[in-house]
């Protein structure tokens, strides 16, 4: 598709890799991200806020060409949308109060009750390795992290960064990362990928094109640095 | 009555109507001339508003024939009794069959005036100047020309029964039909609205009037019918009927009041 | 459409229906009780009373449903007092947040519908039994509270029907009822028409039938008394 | 204060689209009563049938599920539509439009019976004496009927418009920025539930508050020519 | 008038009462003994509703005074009007002045029966088997035995007014307040119920009839009392009211009938 306009995803719930500010502007490393593979593809973009919950038919459906929202590359997904090569990889953390004896281990999380986003890998990580877990469903990770805090959960699994930067910000002392953070492929995927739709393989071309291009010349580096300490550069 | 058909006001012959398993009219017949006022009394249920409202279709009747000023409705068989074949006919010919309701049916939203005025200038196509002209005389006529513009809720029951007469005769009909006129009426209101009747009746206004008021039956009528079991069991000029009635049931009827 | 996937999401809907089920008609019987003592303060109160079922009534029928819930699960959970206080063992589970939200809203619309019932009651019915010597008690529980109920009926069916549509709301706060599953079921599977179709089906049928039984009710009361 | 931790003119932004979706939803919705009061009411048993299917329908599904459905399947709908009329165009259906369709075909549902009773409501008396005066079906229809029916719908129009008006905020669902959604994204930013929830519910009661007033103005204006007597 | 107050059953003194602007009674008297049967005519609007409601107190008067049976209606100044300092007493007055309402106002989800049974048990504290011997008794005086299940919708006028004549008949009130007994019925079924009404008068049960009906004034009362914008204008027995009335007021509304 040679349309004069990509239009891109986002969720715009999901801090600090997409979320809204108070001046209503879409922000975050998905965002720029997305901004810095349009630049690189000489395309204009447009990018817009879709419920996570409605994300994936919406690709389906054609209602826009690409989803830049820290989307875990998984089987379940490639059978509905067409990824390209991961740009970012972290493993699923779970957070839980400090006292809280609570893991990532067979039997340690059997009645507790965990919090996760509605439809992502680590409901799926849940399901399949700790059946024995109550798991509570969440519109967005604000809910489930707000539910943290007001103690209906015993503890909460999400992508580690993220799950890191929260703690930092409104749980020092109280909440902390349990164990290391899952790298499960079958579950969490090879990181996180841009979803583009099955019948247009040459967005999707032009896409890892891109990304090839910013991974090397530094301009991923740079916007990496301006958000983290760390590098989460795919392996 | 040895008019020919043609001159006529109302020449009405051999209605019948059922409701379902009920017959309600067993063959009526009706003929009045310019001027004549005819007074159907009976007891309840006998079939007198359904007569009335056969007469312009408000209901259909299953069998008979009506003839307003020597011109025939078309009828013919339809589903529900009678149906009339030209509609445009059916309009012309309610239009001139005024018709006075038992509880008024003034149009709630419009005003006195406005209610006179609307079947003139939507029905006839008369002018607003024209209808508003007319409507004022019959105001100053039933006299409630101080209340053109208030709405039927503000009038007492006897000026909404003016009301409606006023409406009926803004058509200049060729006879107007009057149901009960006065029985939702108290006793002074009764007076009120009969002494417009009788107005009427001197100007030679044709007029059929369904009534429980004897004393309007007996003093202002040229013609009385007893209705009975959906029949006009006995008929004739006021002094015969009140005076000496040949039917039993009839007897029986009036000595009750 | 993918009918298979149609019906094997049926078993997992029809759980939800439960939950969906069991919170309606607690919802329904506790807001009939908050309900009608908040109709007779409205019109018999003295003026405090009045104007308490009065806000009451305006802010429940006034704001979104969904800000009620959220004001319930999220808003309240954000006060520590609240956290500590002896209610938390309840107030933290989104089952009973989701039924009080539910159920203080049932409340305030069906205490209008009641009031409109009691109002319909002719004057004349209470003349006639004031006029033989009957208490006000007396008066409201043998002649005006069940030709109240008997006007009533009808807005109540609504009122029961748009409470079984808006209990979809549960699924906001984490709860699986048919909603709730349908939506976990939209995400793992990515096809939504399907499984929308299915949950609307499923409400259709219960909505349905509560209308039906509602008519049928109406029909009992009314018989021989028109 | 005021400005809510800087979330103020974007709470603000939100009303401004909900008024604008419900206010779009009630002008298409009255439409739809009207359409569907004159199916219930016609003699065609197609046109009847018809009309009671689609009250059925969006009477008894949850609005919730009504906006998903609508805006998950609509664009499949329309696009396949498109298609088959030769326009190869992706045509979307935004969040907006989907509110909008959701909302107003509900709103004409529950129009639609309270026209009808409205229209049955309406004394046969006032039908009768305008028929006897010869006036054709359409006049009738139109001065003697129609200005009458507002008297008897409005309480229950009104109603139901309260009832879509905070529907709107079932459609931050799919992501629209309205108010309800505005709130949420600012919660998500400020973890201040209640402030923004209950700054949300007030105005929502104000909305609430003008629509009650303007609908009391129209009755007051549609009861002209009825005096409304005591009940006591 | 020479009895003692004790012996009235009835015995009312200066009653008044305004709407707001407007005075509708300015002091009436009334009083009656037992088996009295005193008629109230007038116009509309004089007031004469409003006295029968001010009687058990349905409206409260401004002022005045009000003995049933020689026990005086405890009252004291309020906020609207007068009002009753002992409720109990208030309720037990009540169920002494039996009512019988212009449009029944039958309690429509009951069968007959059971209205006719409701208040002595709840009210006086009958038994059920009483309350129903005594119901059973009064249906048939009105001859509505065959009627006892039915609901009030399924009776006719006439049958519903005199299933409520015999609701206040089963209170065994001192005196029974009538407000137009007849004024919605046509004229068969206003002879059925005056038939009833005349029954009682000879049995001598004290009746205070507010009627349009001139014939029952005249000839079943013992006292007639015509009102005029709020007071008694005319007085005496039937004979003297309606033969020589000495108000020119009177005289012209008689002149109407
Ligand atoms: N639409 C209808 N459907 C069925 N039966 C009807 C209908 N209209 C009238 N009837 C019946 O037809 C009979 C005659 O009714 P109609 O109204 O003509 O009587 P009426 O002589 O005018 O009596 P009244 O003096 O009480 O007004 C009655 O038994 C009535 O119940
Ligand atoms: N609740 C009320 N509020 C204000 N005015 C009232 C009220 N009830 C009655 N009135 C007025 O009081 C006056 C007397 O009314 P009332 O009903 O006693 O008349 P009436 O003699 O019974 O007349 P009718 O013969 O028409 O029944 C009337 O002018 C009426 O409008
Ligand atoms: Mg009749
Ligand atoms: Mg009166």
């Amino acid at each position: 598709a040679q349309a004069d306009t990509i239009r891109i995803a986002t969720e715009g719930a999901y801090p600090p890799f997409n979320y809204i500010d108070e001046s209503g502007e879409l922000k975050g490393f998905d965002v720029d991200i997305a901004k810095a593979l349009c630049e690189e593809m000489q395309a204009d973009c447009e990018i817009i806020a879709q419920a996570w919950d409605g994300i994936i038919p919406g690709l389906v459906t054609g209602r826009y060409d690409a989803i830049v929202a820290s989307m875990s590359i998984t089987e379940r997904r490639k059978e509905a949308v067409n990824f390209t090569r991961p740009y970012y990889q972290v493993g699923a953390a779970l957070v839980a109060p400090v006292d809280s004896d609570i893991a990532f281990e067979p039997g340690r999380l059997d009645g507790k009750v965990i919090g996760v986003q509605r439809a992502t890998t680590y409901a799926n990580l849940l399901a399949g390795e700790y059946p024995e877990a109550t798991v509570n469903n969440y519109d967005t990770v604000e809910n489930h992290n707000l539910d943290l805090q007001s103690g209906r959960l015993d503890g909460v699994v999400g992508q580690a960064v993220l799950m890191q930067e929260w703690i930092n910000e409104h749980g020092k002392g109280a909440y902390e990362i349990k164990g290391e953070p899952v790298l499960d492929v079958d579950y969490i995927g090879e990181g996180a990928g841009i979803a583009v739709n099955k019948n247009n393989p040459e967005l999707l071309e032009r896409l890892d094109t891109a990304l090839a291009t910013i991974l090397e010349n530094g301009v991923y580096d740079d916007i990496s640095a301006s958000y983290f300490p760390f590098s989460i550069r795919p392996q | 009555m040895a008019e020919t058909a043609a001159s006529l006001a109302l020449d009405i012959r051999g209605i019948e109507k059922s409701f379902g398993e009920l017959q309600v009219l067993r063959g009526v017949d009706l003929s009045a001339k310019r001027g004549d006022v005819v007074s159907i009394i009976g007891s309840s249920g006998s079939g007198k508003s359904t007569f009335l409202r056969c007469l312009n279709l408000l209901e259909r009747p299953d069998a008979g024939s009506i003839r307003v000023a020597g011109e025939e409705v078309g009828l013919r068989p339809g589903k529900q009794g009678l149906e009339p074949t030209d509609r445009r006919q059916l309009r012309r010919i309610r239009s001139e069959l005024g018709m006075v309701f038992q509880d008024f049916n003034l149009w709630t939203h419009f005003t006195i005036l406005q209610n006179l005025i609307e079947a003139p200038m939507r029905v006839q196509g008369l002018s607003r100047a024209e209808a508003i002209e007319r409507a004022e005389a019959l105001l100053d006529k039933v006299g409630l020309t101080d209340k053109r513009d208030s709405y039927p809720a503000q009038l007492s029951g006897g000026q909404q029964q003016r009301a409606a007469i006023a409406r009926a005769l803004a058509m200049e009909p060729a006879a107007l039909l009057f149901d009960e006129p006065t029985s939702a009426l108290d006793p002074e209101l009764v007076g009120e609205v009969l002494r417009v009747m009788q107005l009427l009746a001197e100007e030679g206004c044709t007029m059929i009037v369904v009534t429980h008021e004897m004393r309007f039956a007996r003093e202002v009528s040229s013609h009385v019918m007893f209705f009975h079991e959906g029949r006009v069991e006995e008929q004739g000029p006021p002094e015969q009927v009140f005076g000496n009635p040949n039917s039993e049931r009839c007897r029986q009827f009036l000595s009750r009041l | 459409m993918n009918v298979s996937l149609m019906i094997e999401s049926l078993p997992a809907l029809l759980q939800g229906v439960w939950v969906t089920l069991e919170l309606v008609v607690a919802a329904l019987l506790i807001g009939f009780c908050i309900a009608l003592p908040t109709a007779l303060a409205r019109l018999h109160g003295n003026a405090l009373l009045r104007s308490i079922a009065v806000s009451y009534i305006f802010f429940f029928r006034g704001t979104p449903l969904l800000v009620q819930i959220f004001l319930v699960y999220y808003g309240l959970s954000q006060f520590d007092f609240v956290r500590e206080s002896a209610l938390w063992p309840i107030l933290r589970q989104p089952y009973w947040c989701a039924l009080i939200a539910f159920s203080l809203n049932t409340g305030a619309y069906t205490a209008e519908v009641i009031r409109g019932g009691i109002q319909a009651v002719p004057s004349g019915q209470i003349e006639a039994a004031r006029a033989c010597g009957m208490t006000p008690t007396t008066t409201f529980v043998r002649i005006v509270w069940p030709q109240a109920l008997r006007h009533s009926l009808p807005a109540y069916g609504n009122e029961m029907i748009l409470m079984v549509k808006a209990s979809s709301l549960a699924s906001t706060v984490t709860l699986l009822d048919i909603t709730g599953v349908a939506r976990n079921l939209v995400a793992e599977t990515y096809m939504p028409i399907e499984i929308l179709s299915m949950a609307a089906l499923i409400y259709l049928a219960m909505t349905f039938t509560l209308g039906q039984g509602v008519l049928a009710m109406e029909r009992r009361l009314a018989a021989g008394r028109s | 204060m005021f400005d809510l931790f800087g979330f103020g003119h974007l709470l603000l932004q939100g009303t401004w689209v909900t008024v604008q979706l419900a206010l779009i939803s009630l002008v298409l919705g009255l439409g739809f009563s009207l359409l569907g009061a004159a199916m219930k009411l016609s003699d065609f048993r197609l046109l009847r049938f018809a009309a009671g299917v689609y009250t059925t329908l969006f009477r008894g599904i949850p609005e919730l599920v009504v906006i998903l459905f609508i805006y998950f399947g609509g664009v499949v709908i329309v696009n396949a539509v498109a298609r088959q009329l030769g326009y190869d165009r992706y045509i979307d259906v935004s969040a907006f439009a989907a509110g909008v369709a959701a909302l107003s075909l509900t709103f004409g549902a529950y129009g639609t019976e309270i026209l009808r009773g409205a229209i049955l409501a309406v004394p046969k008396g006032q039908v009768e004496a305008a028929r006897a005066c010869g006036m054709t079906s359409l006049t009738i229809g139109w001065r003697i009927v129609l200005p009458q029916v507002w008297r008897y719908a409005l309480p229950g129009l009104g109603n139901t418009f309260l009832i879509i008006l905070k529907e709107t905020a079932l459609v931050s669902v799919i992501g629209l920025d309205e108010l309800m959604r505005r709130t949420e994204v600012a919660v998500g930013y400020t973890k201040q539930p209640f402030t923004f929830f209950l700054t949300a519910a007030l105005i929502y009661l104000g909305l609430t508050a003008i629509v009650m007033l303007v609908q009391r103005k129209l009755e007051q204006r549609a009861n002209r020519g009825v005096i409304a007597r005591s009940a006591v």
